[in-house]
């Protein structure tokens, strides 16, 4: 095992790591909102919009990330005839697969409070709306930490297939350096390395925060 | 107790529930006058919590005519189909009547104060200082002073219970419903329980309270009403009902009662 | 060390560990029923496997994992290799082509360059495959132009379809046959810059004889013209024609 | 009640229990002989629960000894050290303790008759034939006859506590262990419950008992123990420790129960 | 839209699919034994088998997919000096990857567990193992089924990644098609709506149980 290649291209892959990042966070963040919206709806009291919800889960949910990229990519341009960048695809289709989880997530953590919570505010007079923001979310949220926390964890090892549509994130650097150099294992190994270093505190930190909310329960 | 007047407050027509293919109410008909405390029993599973739920529409009854105060709160008698009262109407009329739970229901992630202040700012859109003055003289009232900042997880399930009774009132409902406020208490503390109930029906509050505590039954109802399989199979003054019941089923069910109190004697010969 | 080493080692063997690629015709052609590989590159490995007088042994990979087939020690060698000082750090370069080919674009439908220079313009875009000598080509032939890396020519083609690109660049075979699906112009910008192509084996002892074998082999196939009939063959059979490629030294 | 002898069957001393920083138990003594029936009351957090769960080592104690039938459990007196009893020997001298639980814990896979075959079966290795002629035995006992194949989610709260009473019991405990088994329970369906442990204290069983239900212990109990924050602060015959407290926390214990009993008045008067 | 491509090319995205299933249900397979081990594991009462398991699982967890695949494929034949197949490369590396997740969620479900079941089993003399057989993994399989399900709907997902070492599964077909047609459209179409016939059934199944058992409880 000679490491030099991983020094000798750190910048290439310091980029990468920039990259991946980046779209980890942007897609993190448009995931959730998506997902918080369709989580959302699906509790509606509007029987159309309940199905919306289930809809968009179930096709997003069950179409590898792989094949919504692609199609995303390829696919969507001819159908709707517009341009789109490998960014916005890449975007597009990572924010779409995670809002997908992140609404089951959020779904789940509000149908976990006591319903009792539910009739408290009810019994007061509160509108749905009311409920929701004054009672039910702020008590779901916290459970949610976990789970997001999961999730978002996932989101980060998903931008790496955005290789795939050559986005040059670490995993594309990776390639590069490998076909170049003729020395894959050096590299991926040290991409493993890199993604162990980013993610493994935040399960901890995760646990932790499960933990403790177990305990305080 | 206090001075009751005849003008009904609270009048159920003919109320059915069903939940699937289970009827759990099969035609109630119930009035309760001004400053009347009515106390609902019978076995468990009879529908005397689903009763309760249907007086605010926590359930929503299948047929039948609730009217609080003199407003409809929800119609759907057989001839007239179900009338659609808006859901904010329908909140409004709601906040009338104070609902207090067997599991207190309290919001963890507020104050105790601001359990109290939530419903009069939010709902009725009272501002927070006027509501917070009231709510610090009904926890007063309830024996919580200095309790106002902490969690409700920090209090002792008979403090949580009269958190509950304070955040009810606050609302100045007219009605007070209490669906078996002790039972979820450990029994030294359901006595500090009883005694807010009983201050407040003194107070002149009109209630409808489901117990399973006879005595305290016994001592502040103006009237029993027992529920069988959802029917109201005896409505009478606790004396009638719960000394000399008629209905079989009910003396079954008082009996059980009367067995256990039995056991106490020794306690109240020697006092 | 004993320079027939390697050679006896495969002969031990009974196999010589090949490499090829799927969604690579007509170099690589795999049979869909039978999983049985024709194809420019497969006939080469055979010629090399049937002198060593040893089975072939075919390893699929994709371009992009040719290097890592190689340090798992999966392959005795690999065809089709483009010069690169960094991998030859690593691998071994039989320092003689089989063929000397040159790069290519395919030009969209209106944009006619003639010369590298009539690319290195801002407005012009060109995909390029990553990773491979295209980029670098890319990149020094024409840094002012906006360059899109895609993973394989699919992608490019797909590029060129969307009408995100105007031109491909590409090997002279490669730019043949999109010229022949009519998806686009097949153009030689100058100056003309070769593309010979070399062959790689793994950096061991006693390879000396290997490569020795693999140099004699490539110096016969590229001087008696039997690379270029073999290539044109392939070609032909699928009617492309090399010649809109005229520079080629594959069109024979 | 019936038959006492004299020999001690359980012997807890100087029982200490920390949880983290927090010292649950401090120093309880307690011996039971074979026949008595002791019941344990105290305030809510005074440690109740704690001791029944260190007598079968559910709960670790921290230091002290604890001896079953003149076997060692568990023992970490201050000089010896704790001293390793063997997992497979506690297990066995923890069979001779029967727990019932406040919340029954069956096991909500197996059939009534399974829980009750399941001890026996898997852990005294017993032929699943005869055990379950005796567990039908026992059930029938429970007045649980035609309950056998029922899952416990089908059974009323009072017979899913009888169902846990004959499971402690098909091990042939020589200690009965009951952790406040009525409290979980609707009132009506206490009787039941409470008319089984009579009948189990009559026919001889060796019993521990925590329990809110002061009437039941003063009829049941050859002995009535006050645990006051983790220390024994009372221990006596059910008439001095109940109706003659001494003791000022006891006192004030008692008292709110003679609150609530009271109230019941009216209902022994009328009988 | 030409979906003759799709047509003329069944039999070789019907092979694809068949080599899909049969990764998806070994290494659903392997995936189970291994999790459930290593979960159960972490209950142990022996500390170092215990940060084995957490070792395992927060590696797992924490590498993409396509790294531990690649890793797998090209660097553990030269640290080990052996030789692996693709497919068993394959069916190490998916295995492994979801039984890190198998390994949650068993871990999970057996502390979802009331521990009062556990105590009134102590109480009854029973030992570790018994408990565990005869009492808390019968009850804990049966909350589990519905995370089982989505865990192994993610590993057929999952497959679609062999692609890249060239198993030929589903989307290694498409790529082919793709590349020998030129229609990528159609054919990742028709990859999506595949997945989407297989995989809705089972999630729609797994709301249904996850529905009966919140309302059983
Ligand atoms: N949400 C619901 N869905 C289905 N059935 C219900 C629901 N709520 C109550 N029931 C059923 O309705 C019947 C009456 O229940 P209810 O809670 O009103 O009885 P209760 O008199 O309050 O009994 P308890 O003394 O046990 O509280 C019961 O058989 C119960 O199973
Ligand atoms: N597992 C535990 N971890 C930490 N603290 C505990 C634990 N179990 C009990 N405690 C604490 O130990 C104290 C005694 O608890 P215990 O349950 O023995 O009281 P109890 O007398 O049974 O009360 P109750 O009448 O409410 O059942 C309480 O303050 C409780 O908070
Ligand atoms: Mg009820
Ligand atoms: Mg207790």
């Amino acid at each position: 095992m000679d490491f030099s290649v991983v020094t000798s291209h750190a910048d290439l892959l310091w980029f990468g790591i920039l990259i991946t990042l980046y779209y980890t966070a942007i897609t993190i963040a448009g995931g959730m909102i998506l997902g918080l919206t369709i989580g959302l709806i699906q509790f509606a009291p509007i029987r159309p919009l309940v199905w919306l919800g289930w809809l968009f889960v179930e096709f997003f949910r069950n179409i590898p990330l792989l094949v919504i990229l692609l199609w995303t990519y390829y696919a969507l341009p001819i159908f709707l005839n517009i341009e789109i960048s490998k960014g916005w695809a890449g975007f597009l289709a990572l924010t779409c697969y995670s809002a997908a989880f992140y609404a089951e997530i959020f779904r789940a953590g509000v149908q976990s409070i006591d319903p009792g919570q539910t009739d408290a505010a009810t019994a007061l007079g509160m509108s749905y709306g009311q409920k929701m923001r004054r009672i039910i979310l702020p008590q779901a949220f916290k459970r949610m930490i976990p789970p997001l926390v999961s999730q978002s964890i996932m989101q980060m090892k998903n931008t790496s297939l955005l290789s795939t549509i050559t986005v040059p994130d670490l995993l594309y650097q990776a390639g590069y350096i490998s076909s170049q150099t003729f020395k894959p294992m050096e590299v991926y190994t040290a991409v493993g390395v890199i993604f162990l270093l980013f993610l493994v505190p935040l399960t901890t930190l995760s646990r932790m925060i499960e933990r403790r909310q177990a305990s305080h329960r | 107790m206090t001075e009751k007047s005849s003008k009904p407050l609270l009048r159920i027509q003919n109320l059915c529930l069903r939940f699937g293919s289970r009827e759990v109410l099969r035609g109630v008909d119930l009035t309760v006058n001004e400053g009347e405390v009515v106390v609902l029993i019978g076995a468990s599973g009879s529908g005397k919590t689903s009763l309760l739920r249907c007086i605010n529409l926590l359930n929503t009854p299948n047929s039948g005519r609730i009217d609080i105060d003199g407003e409809i709160i929800f119609d759907a008698t057989a001839d007239s189909g179900v009338s659609r009262i808006p859901i904010a109407e329908v909140n409004r009329i709601r906040s009338k009547t104070g609902m207090v739970f067997q599991q207190f229901n309290l919001f963890p992630h507020m104050s105790v104060l601001d359990n109290v202040t939530e419903g009069p700012v939010i709902v009725k859109r009272e501002t927070r200082k006027e509501v917070e003055v009231r709510a610090r003289e009904l926890l007063a009232q309830m024996g919580l002073e200095g309790h106002e900042h902490k969690r409700p997880a920090q209090l002792s399930g008979g403090q949580q219970q009269r958190v509950a009774i304070a955040r009810a009132l606050a609302m100045h409902p007219k009605l007070m419903l209490f669906d078996e406020p002790t039972s979820a208490l450990d029994p030294e503390l359901v006595g500090e329980v009883l005694k807010a109930m009983s201050a407040l029906a003194r107070s002149g509050m009109t209630m409808v309270i489901v117990t399973h505590e006879l005595g305290f039954a016994f001592e502040i109802a103006n009237r029993v009403v027992f529920l069988d399989e959802g029917t109201v199979a005896a409505d009478g003054s606790p004396h009638d009902v719960l000394l000399k019941p008629e209905h079989p089923r009910l003396k079954s069910f008082v009996n059980r009662f009367h067995e256990t109190a039995d056991m106490l004697r020794p306690f109240l010969e020697t006092r | 060390a004993d320079p027939s080493a390697v050679i006896n080692a495969i002969k031990q063997r009974g196999a010589l560990n090949y490499p090829v690629m799927s969604g690579e015709e007509p170099d690589f052609i795999k049979d869909p029923k039978t999983g049985d590989w024709t194809g420019i590159y497969p006939d080469w490995g055979r010629q090399i496997a049937d002198l060593l007088g040893v089975k072939i042994n075919f390893v699929e990979t994709t371009w992009g994992n040719l290097a890592a087939d190689f340090q798992a020690g999966r392959l005795d060698m690999a065809f089709g290799v483009n010069p690169n000082p960094k991998r030859g750090l690593v691998v071994d370069y039989v320092m003689e082509p089989i063929v000397e080919g040159v790069w290519t674009i395919t030009a969209r439908e209106g944009f006619e360059p003639k010369t590298w220079r009539d690319l290195n313009k801002p407005e012009v875009r060109i995909a390029a495959q990553s990773g491979s000598t295209m980029q670098v080509i890319a990149e020094t032939m024409a840094p002012k132009a906006k360059i899109i890396l895609v993973k394989n020519r699919d992608q490019a083609v797909l590029e060129m379809q969307s009408k995100r690109v105007d031109a491909i660049l590409l090997a002279d075979q490669n730019s043949a046959q999109l010229h022949k699906a009519g998806l686009g112009k097949a153009i030689v910008p100058t100056p003309v810059l070769r593309n010979p192509m070399m062959t790689a084996v793994p950096r061991k002892e006693g390879n000396e004889g290997f490569m020795n074998l693999l140099a004699n082999w490539s110096m016969q196939q590229r001087t008696l013209g039997l690379s270029c009939a073999h290539i044109t063959k392939y070609m032909q059979e699928r009617g492309i024609d090399l010649s809109v490629v005229p520079q080629s030294g594959k069109y024979c």
